[in-house]
């Protein structure tokens, strides 16, 4: 990507500039894309979901409803916005910010193939569990600020859920830390695709699981939905808001979604590679431009995706404690136990 | 126990839940895409009122009064005055659809089989005055749902009881007549 | 045991509070003074061999110009384990709407008392919450009375302002808490 | 393959982990195939442990360094030589055939997954003690295993007996542990170390040394000899802290079989046996020892002898037969210790398992006088057991016959000064054990039966789960011994005493001072006396059955003090408890509590509220005002700072 | 309940649950006091849907008030009308002949498998699970158009009369529904896949809104939620009206009488109503469909304008009703819901002089108190989808 | 420059969101200026080349005390204390002695000797990235208070279900 | 280059800024807030010590002051909840159990 623009740029901006603008050009190519994926992603889970219900899901606007999730994001853009009396303004405005930053930011060190990624920073992995946990601050700001107790009660759900599945997936993490032995999210990658058995996913199974269920409870999703518990809660905590808010907790939501869903497939499923045997096995793929490996990625990307509509559409909600009890009592001992082999196999040598 | 145990550490439930929609997933859907496509209603829907007229073309209502006694939402109104030769000129027949619970009992209480139900089920419109039906309005529905032998056919179907109710009917539907068999 | 075996027992256990015992269609009805019901109540739901331990269901009757106590409140009676049951009725003057409820035996005649209230205007004693439960809780009149036009009163609509006004006495909680 | 090692103790500690946290919800009775799993991985990799050692490596390295704290140097490490090889099949056999044993004896317990879980994290504790390659780690292995013996004595803690008898055995401990502690202390004071290759190799600079202990100089060596069999004592029930194995019965048999008979118990002699170079060089420690064994197996057979409780008597045999392990080992003969250790694990395991398979049977019955005639009924249980009695009592060619004749040969030629006394209640003590436990199999398996008629209506032979450890343990009772043939019978038919060679690299071997004809001599000698010992028992239980309550009147006094197992716990009782019971209740309370203490804590408030009631009045209650006085201290101090 | 741990205390949260709440099926309005997320004390409010049906039914004749029921418990408007022509038939003394019978037994047995497909749906999509609701509803919309094909509407039927039937059923609906009925326990086992067994289904519904049987009955609890507690009384078995005395079916007990057993005692009894309606068709008797009371019935259509005396009852059944004997009657149904009873008192005209419905989602929500307080706020919703109240036929 | 540039924006944001936090009114107010010092806090880390410490920073500070403090300002939700005056009536005191204490602590600063250098220059750390140094420290020669640091976070998270939690009769 | 001492005196601001809100405020919550803004001031100067002195012992410091931090956290703020219980307010000047 650098090597590609900078002869093209650099005689316009000179060589400091070239950096920021190739920046520039990065983060609006990645933006761009995600979002453009988040759209499509709410429609293909209207999609998905129908057809699991003997549905067709939307399919009214533009050609088998592809022209949906534009006519939503206009609809939302142009509604009234509404701000109830009771609401805390400065604190109302800001929360569903605070929220669709920190997913967006979580972006900037996700790589999308090999030498694409806005920051290819040391500590990738830390970023994005950082940034997944400042998303509770919008989740629970929202729900005190709007003055209405659903928001309030689903603001104080999400704040407790996402700080106890925060250590839970941290944990959860920390195998694969140890066996690729970086933080750095290419790095984890390349280590991943020259290990024997390519994904993560197979000698962490544990870690994996843990991962795979406390993906579900950071992004706030069936069955761990309890700060929008739409039958508990009304909405939960934007029952308050809408409009433009509105479609920023919608976005922010999916690509948080979308970035958990990055993380997996880069921790546990290799990224955009595939594994060292089907390379070895099929050498002409070497030779691919680094960019065509993207598909690879977003199809891994699509299929924990498509886990989420799966699950959303066939398992019912649990309860607030017992989501509790599953975080604390069965999957971060998980976890830990997953630390410990692990850390044990790699001391012996094994990994 | 070692059922359940492997149960619980292999989510064999949920899984068994995760195929069904996933195989659900290739089923074809049953939407039916309402307003392009229409489901037929089925005969003898109980829908938009309509005021009978006989073979003749003329209204066979006589004013007896009966439907409205008899109707639950007390939703008709007729006006009757006395024609030219001491019979009785129903001057005004009006039905308030906005009351009428679709009971379909003004039907059972005619006697002359005046009144119909229709099949016509989507009546929608801006003004209220729209459902405020008058013996004109009924009329037309007369020919506009139930033209040529449909009006017939109705009544012989739907304008009950008759005596083969009470006395029974040979051509009744019996399982024995049923060709269908029993999946094995 | 027969519904008219157990009036006779029910007369001889309580010979003062048994005003009638009729027979229509199989069923019983037995007509009680209202002053002891509980007691009777009492007796029936516990009495081994009659063991009404389900009260089917509670209503008001109002016999208006028909009889002299112009209510009547029911009660169907049904015993699961001998499948036998008894319709009481207990008279309720006019004058007096007040009656004893029977809810230290049958707790799920809570709401059916309520109901009777509602409706009727009788006064159950010792109910924990006679309120009103169909009809909101500004509601004048008792429908179910004969004398209660079928339409309703005849009573222009004061206004939303009003009803806001009237509402702040029956609020309960505060949106705010 | 270095690293593997690690798993033998691993997998044991994963099934406990496993079974402690999934057991009670999800495993419950599937427990056992966790545990079975793992101790069965364990056997594997110490049978893969054994080639490599028999081709001639020797393994001593560091897993993992918890603690660098300038010499001091706290680190898992594993050290895998002969006499560990030795060691690890022993645990891992016996642990593997009762666990399997266990599923049919503990079937249907509420605490299933928490037994299992015990038995591994037992596993997985002796193991770190004999894998151990640092005092240390011997120590953690050490107090785990007394921990576990613990938890799985006091297993049906609601039974108070067996509570008591727990905290017994764990109290009892404590004393030897102590010097064991005092122990490796010394052993860091002096080589600067703990561990045992720097320790072992340079205790020979240390042969003359003594040290100042307790305002005594001591012989260095056998200060720290004693002190570390100190710990042998607790651990293998030496006299005088034998009184908790005993009771230590109260826990479920199989516990009995792995921990009291065949593997704990033994850790006692294995520690003598490691620490070889350091007792080697203290004949005092050894004669100590010698005797200390000697002493204890005299001790314990004779109580043994008139004992009912069917497990207690074979614990009062376990005691002796640890007692004929220290002789050997104290007499020089270490290979010949670890040897009997090696092959008493197998007839004491199998004595103990048909222990309990007749416990079951007989629906928890354990006293011998309401038995009689079981062979009809269990015929598995009844042969498996007299194989275990013939090998106990040194029947010929049996695995006990060539452990015990080695140690008996040892002790004779050895040249130790006391090795013909020693010698001497070896050979007496043969003869009892062979008389008692034929005793055992006259009382329980032959004559009529004596028990309720209920108990004759249930007998019945045990579950498969339970025979087959059994016979399996038989195979071992009979054919353990054959890898110690000595020289004498072994020239005749071709074969080495293979252990002998074996071990002789960590062990040594010494040479017996006699001809082979004293040997022979020596050996048909003792095998004599152990047959006489069963034709005794034969005649006074079998030919003869009114004999033993007559002699029992004529000697009443004897018996009485045999059966009461020589007063010993009412000693300990009065000499002990009580004295500690009254001062605590009187020193302590009476006059400590009430006078001292109380004055000092009464005295000093009320001196301190005088004082205070005139400040009392500063003081706003508010944390700021506090906080804002500290603030300004720190200023002044910051200030002065400045301007000094 | 002595000793119930909770976390700490902070300031108690009153919420109002509903009217109009997405878990509250309708108009129900619950105050909750709230602890955190515990429930410390819950009142229903209802009474938002109180159309008078009894004021209303005391100025209709017998046949005319026969609409009303329709609007009672909407999910199951044919169970109703059927229960509504039972008792006022007994009241007049008359007997429906045999084949009318068997196709109200048909009926109302497919109005309940309609009402617990709803419940099934809306109670399973309440605690979260989504799909179970749509693929439901697939089975519903059969039963619906089999409705419609009968009877002309899809909800509201009306179906019934006193003495019989409106109008035979075609052999068209009866092969349909015979093939329906062979099909629907295959698609039964797919809903159950979805939930029954699943982890997070059970550990919503097991051990939660316990009722004992005693207090269950103390409660006035009827249905499916007392029949989870334990209790096998089922008027259909105790009273039998229509065909049920003629068919043979078993009435699924609960044990624990919490949610989880209510759920399978209603899935139980879904499962005994395929077997009823395929007796009912296979059992099918021929002949009429009214009975033949000239005083009760309305007369045959084709005979009105013929005959002077069947003129004249058309005109006088019309207007004034039938003229009833006096006396009072209680006669109880069992709908999807529980026991539905009507109690007239006749003053010998043709109007009843009291009309009473004892509705059974008026007791169950009173329970609702019962059940809710002590638990989560979770709880609540799956109590509510538990005891499966309708508020029309609460407030009526 | 463009260092100074950067330190004088973190350093005048820092200390002005941190005379935010300790003035506002609401206590969720306050929270949230402190999520951006927090942030803020992180930069300045990062520009010291400590890109582990300021993860950390994030993540504990703002991503799980901060979240506690907020979850605690909810539970007690203090609507009609907010109402109230927000200073202690000795408030000009403290004023005085927390101005005096910072400028006797500026003054000191012209007076301290420089220790010696260490090892870890900004290339070494970054050549084997800041995480690695830093773990590698921590697990080897600070071991021992690691986990005495993991020991009192074990206390705390006791004493803390201890001192929250309690009994309630009904 | 920016002069370690501006790093000293931002630390030393920060500090002195939470000691104030300590020192003044009333809720206890901005009290234990105050608190952790003078942890992150004696942080700030540990971290550029740290990379003045190229020795990463601050750094080491920085990390247990934080873990520190998060346990006096939880102990604190489970104080407050149950010190709330008890009085109703978060208010320092309602508690003055302590006076004499």
């Amino acid at each position: 990507m650098n090597s590609f623009l900078e002869p093209i740029l650099a005689p316009f901006f000179g060589l400091m500039l070239t950096n920021i603008v190739i920046i520039l050009i990065k983060v609006a190519i990645v933006i761009g894309i995600t979002l453009l994926h988040v759209a499509y992603a709410t429609y293909w889970e209207r999609k998905v979901i129908g057809f699991m219900q003997f549905r067709l899901g939307p399919r009214e606007v533009g050609w088998f409803g592809l022209l949906q999730p534009i006519a939503d994001g206009v609809k939302l853009f142009f509604k009234e916005d509404i701000i109830p009396a009771t609401a805390d303004k400065p604190i109302f405005y800001l929360a569903p910010v605070i929220f669709f930053v920190s997913a967006l930011t979580s972006l900037s060190v996700l790589p999308f193939f090999d030498g694409f990624a806005v920051a290819n920073i040391n500590i990738g992995l830390l970023f994005l569990l950082a940034m997944s946990s400042l998303g509770a601050y919008g989740i629970v700001m929202a729900g005190w600020s709007s003055g209405s107790k659903y928001s309030f009660l689903g603001g104080l759900r999400s704040a407790s859920q996402v700080i106890s599945y925060e250590i839970a997936m941290g944990l959860s993490l920390v195998g694969v830390m140890i066996m690729s032995g970086s933080l750095n999210l290419t790095e984890i990658v390349k280590a991943q695709s020259n290990y024997p058995t390519g994904f993560y996913a197979i000698p962490q199974i544990l870690g994996f699981f843990v991962f795979f269920v406390a993906m579900f409870a950071e992004t706030n999703r069936l069955p761990f939905d309890l700060p929008e518990a739409e039958s508990e809660l009304v909405a939960g905590y934007f029952t308050e808001y809408s409009g433009f808010r509105f479609a920023m907790f919608f976005l922010g939501e999916y690509t948080g979604m979308l970035i958990m869903s990055a993380i997996g497939t880069l921790c546990f499923l290799g990224g955009w590679t595939l594994p060292k045997f089907i390379m070895d096995l099929l050498p002409f793929l070497s030779e691919l431009p680094p960019i065509v490996w993207v598909v690879v990625f977003l199809g891994k990307v699509y299929f924990f995706m498509f886990l989420y509509y799966w699950v959303r559409a066939t398992l019912p909600r649990y309860r607030y404690d017992q989501l509790m009890n599953i975080g604390w009592k069965v999957l971060i001992p998980l976890a830990l136990v997953n630390i410990v082999f692990t850390g044990t196999l790699k001391i012996m040598g094994w990994f | 126990m070692k059922n359940s145990l492997v149960k619980i550490m292999f989510f064999t439930e949920i899984l068994k839940g995760m195929a069904l929609t996933f195989r659900t997933l290739f089923k074809p859907a049953v939407t039916r895409r309402y307003p392009l496509v229409k489901v037929p209603a089925q005969p003898g829907y109980r829908g938009l009122h309509a005021l009978a007229k006989d073979n003749t073309g003329r209204m066979k209502c006589v004013g007896c009064g009966l439907c409205g006694a008899y109707c639950p939402s007390q939703c008709i109104h007729i006006y009757t005055t006395e024609g030219e030769d001491h019979n009785k000129v129903v001057d005004r027949y009006e039905i308030d659809v906005l009351r009428c619970i679709f009971c379909g009992f003004c039907v059972e209480a005619c006697p002359f089989g005046a009144i119909t139900l229709s099949e016509h089920y989507e009546y929608s419109s801006y003004s209220k005055n729209a459902f405020y039906m008058n013996k004109e309005k009924l009329l037309a529905n007369w020919d506009k749902y139930f033209e040529g032998e449909k009006g017939n056919q109705y009544f012989k179907k739907f304008w009950r009881p008759l005596t083969e109710d009470f006395k029974g009917n040979p051509e009744q539907a019996m399982f024995s007549k049923i060709t269908r068999k029993e999946k094995s | 045991m027969e519904p008219l075996q157990i009036a006779e027992k029910l007369r001889e256990r309580f010979p003062d509070e048994v005003l009638d015992v009729r027979e229509f269609r199989g069923q019983v009805s037995v007509t009680v003074r209202k002053g002891k019901i509980v007691e009777i109540g009492r007796f029936l739901h516990d009495e081994p061999d009659l063991y009404f331990d389900y009260l089917v269901d509670l209503c008001g009757v109002d016999y208006l110009g028909k009889k002299d106590k112009r209510f009547e409140v029911v009660y169907h009676l049904f015993s699961i384990k001998h499948r036998h049951a008894l319709r009481l009725k207990a008279e309720v003057p006019e004058t007096d709407t007040r009656i004893d409820s029977v809810m230290p035996i049958w707790t799920g005649v809570n709401w059916h008392e309520r109901e009777c209230y509602d409706m009727f205007g009788i006064v159950f004693a010792g109910h924990p919450d006679l309120r009103r439960v169909l009809l909101p809780e500004d509601w004048e009149g008792y429908p179910l009375r004969k004398d209660y036009p079928v339409k309703g009163p005849a009573q222009e609509w004061s206004g939303f302002l009003d009803v806001l006004d009237r509402s702040k006495k029956y609020r309960q909680f505060d949106w705010q808490g | 393959m270095m690293t593997s090692y690690a798993l033998i103790p691993l997998l044991p500690l994963a099934a406990f982990v496993i079974n402690i946290l999934l057991g009670r919800k999800l495993l419950k009775e599937n427990a056992h195939w966790v545990s079975i799993a793992a101790v069965a991985g364990s056997w594997v990799v110490a049978v893969m442990a054994l080639f490599d050692v028999l081709s001639g490596a020797k393994i001593n390295y560091d897993v993992y360094t918890w603690m660098l704290s300038g010499g001091f140097k706290v680190s898992v490490g594993f050290l895998i030589d002969q006499l560990t090889v030795v060691m690890l099949i022993v645990v891992t056999t016996c642990s593997m055939l009762i666990h399997i044993y266990s599923v049919g004896y503990m079937h249907g317990d509420p605490g299933y997954y928490r037994f299992f879980s015990y038995l591994s994290l037992f596993t997985f504790s002796m193991l770190m003690l004999v894998m151990a390659n640092n005092f240390l780690q011997l120590y953690f292995g050490w107090e785990g295993v007394g921990l576990c013996s613990y938890f799985l004595i006091g297993y049906y803690f609601d039974k108070k007996s067996a509570s008591d008898a727990g905290k017994k055995a764990f109290i009892v401990n404590r004393f030897g542990d102590f010097g064991f502690g005092i122990g490796i202390f010394i052993i860091f004071l002096t080589f600067g170390n703990v561990y045992y290759e720097p320790v072992f190799s340079q205790a020979g600079n240390f042969a003359n040394a003594s040290i100042n202990f307790l305002g005594f100089d001591v012989h260095l060596m056998t200060l720290i000899a004693l002190l570390l069999f100190c710990g042998s004592v607790g651990k293998s029930a030496q006299m005088p802290l034998h009184v908790w194995l005993p009771d230590a019965m109260e826990g479920p048999t199989p516990v009995s079989a792995l921990i009291h008979a065949a593997t704990m118990v033994t850790a006692g002699v294995f520690l003598v046996a490691r620490c070889s170079p350091i007792f080697s060089l203290s004949e005092t420690a050894l004669m100590v020892v010698a005797l200390t064994g000697a002493i204890t197996s005299l001790f314990a057979a004779t109580i043994g002898l008139v004992q009912n409780d069917l497990k207690r008597i074979i614990a009062y045999s376990t005691v002796s037969q640890l007692g004929y392990m220290f002789l050997a080992c104290g007499v020089g003969a270490y290979t010949a210790g670890v040897f009997h250790l090696y092959t008493h694990a197998f007839f004491k395991a199998l004595l103990f398992l048909c222990a309990g398979s007749v416990m079951h049977a007989m629906g928890g019955e354990l006293n011998i006088q309401k038995m009689g005639n079981l062979k009809k009924y269990m015929p598995v249980t009844y042969i498996t057991m007299l194989i275990a009695s013939f090998s106990i009592s040194g029947f010929p060619f049996l695995a006990g016959f060539f452990s015990k004749d080695e140690i008996l040969w040892m002790a004779y030629s050895g040249g130790s000064p006391v090795g013909k006394f020693v010698w001497a209640i070896g050979t007496l003590v043969a003869f009892l054990t062979a008389f008692y436990s034929f005793r055992l199999i006259f009382l329980t398996f032959h004559g009529s039966f004596r028990g309720t008629h209920d108990q004759e209506h249930h007998l019945h032979e045990s579950p498969k789960s339970m025979t087959v450890p059994l016979m399996l343990l038989c195979v071992g009772a009979v054919a353990a011994g054959w890898v110690g043939i000595p020289a004498l019978i072994g020239e005749q038919i071709g074969v080495h005493n293979y252990i002998a060679e074996f071990m002789k690299p960590v062990l040594g071997h010494p040479e017996g001072h006699g001809t082979h004809g004293e040997e022979l001599g020596i050996m048909i000698f003792s095998t004599l006396v152990g047959l006489s010992g069963i034709g005794l028992a034969y005649f006074m239980y079998i030919l003869r059955p009114e004999l033993p309550g007559r002699i029992a009147q004529q000697f009443s006094a004897v018996h009485r003090v045999l059966f009461n197992k020589y007063y010993v716990d009412e000693f300990y009782d009065f000499i002990i408890i009580r004295p500690t019971i009254w001062i605590a209740k009187n020193v302590l309370i009476g006059v400590t509590d009430a006078r001292i203490i109380e004055a000092i804590v009464n005295g000093v408030p009320n001196a301190i509220a005088a004082f205070s009631s005139g400040l009392r009045r500063v003081q706003t209650g508010l944390m700021q005002h506090y906080a804002t006085i500290m603030a300004t201290g720190i200023l002044l101090i910051v200030a002065m700072m400045l301007l000094r | 309940m002595e000793d119930i741990e909770k976390p700490f205390e902070t300031k108690e949260l009153t919420i109002s649950m509903g009217p109009q709440h997405p878990a509250t099926h309708g108009v129900l309005r619950l105050v909750l006091n709230l602890q955190g997320e515990n429930v410390i004390k819950c009142t229903p409010y209802v009474g938002y849907l109180h159309r008078g049906v009894e004021k209303l039914g005391e100025n209709k004749t017998y046949f005319a008030a026969l609409p009303l029921t329709d609007r009672l418990d909407y999910i199951s408007s044919m169970n109703n009308n059927v229960g509504y022509v039972v008792a006022v038939e007994k009241l007049f003394g008359i007997e429906a002949p045999e084949r009318a019978k068997y196709i109200r037994t048909i009926l109302a047995e497919m109005g309940r498998l309609s009402s617990h497909i709803v419940w099934l749906g809306t109670h399973v999509l309440d605690i979260g699970a989504t799909t179970p609701f749509l693929h439901a509803m697939v089975a519903r919309e059969k039963i619906l158009d089999l409705f419609e094909m009968i009877c002309g509407a899809r909800l509201t039927v009306s179906f019934p009369r006193v003495g019989g039937i409106r109008n035979d059923i075609s052999q068209e609906f009866l092969d349909q529904l015979y093939a329906f009925i062979l099909d629907f326990p295959a698609k039964m086992d797919d809903y159950e896949t979805l939930v029954t067994e699943n982890r997070i289904w059970k550990e919503r519904t097991v051990d939660i809104g316990v009722i004992s049987l005693e207090e269950a009955v103390n409660w006035g609890l009827t249905g499916g939620t007392l029949r989870g507690s334990g209790s096998d009384y089922d008027v259909r078995k105790y009273f039998p009206y229509d065909a049920y005395d003629k068919v043979d079916f078993d009435v699924p007990v609960g044990k624990n009488g919490d949610c989880y057993d209510r759920y399978l005692v209603r899935v139980g009894e879904m499962r005994q109503s395929i077997r009823i309606i395929r007796q009912c068709i296979e059992n099918l008797p021929a002949g009429p469909v009214m009975a033949d009371a000239p005083k009760f019935t309305l007369p045959p259509k084709d005979m009105v304008l013929k005959d002077m005396e069947h003129l004249i009852h058309q005109f006088i059944l019309i207007t004034k009703g039938p003229t009833v004997p006096e006396g009072e009657i209680y006669v109880g149904s069992e709908v999807p819901k529980g026991e539905l009873g009507f109690y007239f008192v006749s003053d010998g005209t043709g109007k009843p002089y009291r009309m009473r419905v004892r509705a059974p989602s008026f007791v169950h929500a009173s329970a609702l108190t019962r059940l809710c307080e002590g638990g989560l706020i979770a709880d609540v919703i799956a109590n509510i989808g538990t005891i499966d109240i309708v508020l029309g036929e609460c407030d009526r | 420059m463009l260092q100074q540039l950067f330190f004088g924006y973190y350093a005048f944001t820092i200390i002005i969101l941190s005379l935010l936090v300790v003035t506002r009114r609401n206590p969720v107010h306050s929270v949230m200026w402190m999520l951006l010092l927090f942030f803020h806090i992180a930069g300045l880390y990062l520009f010291l080349n400590a890109e582990f410490i300021a993860a950390i920073q994030v993540i504990v500070y703002a991503g799980a005390i901060l979240v506690l403090f907020l979850f605690v300002v909810l539970l007690l939700n203090l609507k009609e204390e907010i109402s109230l005056k927000q200073f202690v009536g000795s408030w000009p005191a403290g004023l005085f002695v927390t101005g005096l204490l910072f400028v006797s602590v500026v003054s000191v600063l012209g007076s301290y000797i420089q220790g010696p250098i260490g090892k870890y220059s900004i290339a070494a750390v970054r050549s084997e990235t800041h995480t690695k140094a830093l773990g590698k420290l921590l697990y080897t020669e600070y071991l021992f208070p690691f986990e005495i640091a993991s020991l009192i976070l074990l206390v705390a998270v006791i004493g803390a279900i201890v001192l929250a939690k309690r009994k309630l009769r009904s | 280059m920016v002069p370690l001492n501006w790093y000293l005196i931002l630390s030393a601001a920060v500090f002195m800024i939470g000691m104030f809100g300590f020192l003044t405020r009333k809720n206890v919550i901005i009290m234990f807030m105050s608190v952790e803004l003078m942890l992150n001031a004696v942080n700030i100067s540990l971290v550029s010590f740290s990379h003045y002195l190229q020795d990463m012992r601050g750094h080491i410091l920085v990390f247990f002051i934080i873990t520190v931090a998060a346990a006096e956290a939880a102990i604190g703020l489970a104080i407050i909840l149950a010190l709330f219980r008890n009085k109703q307010t978060a208010h320092v000047d309602e508690m003055n159990e302590m006076k004499g």
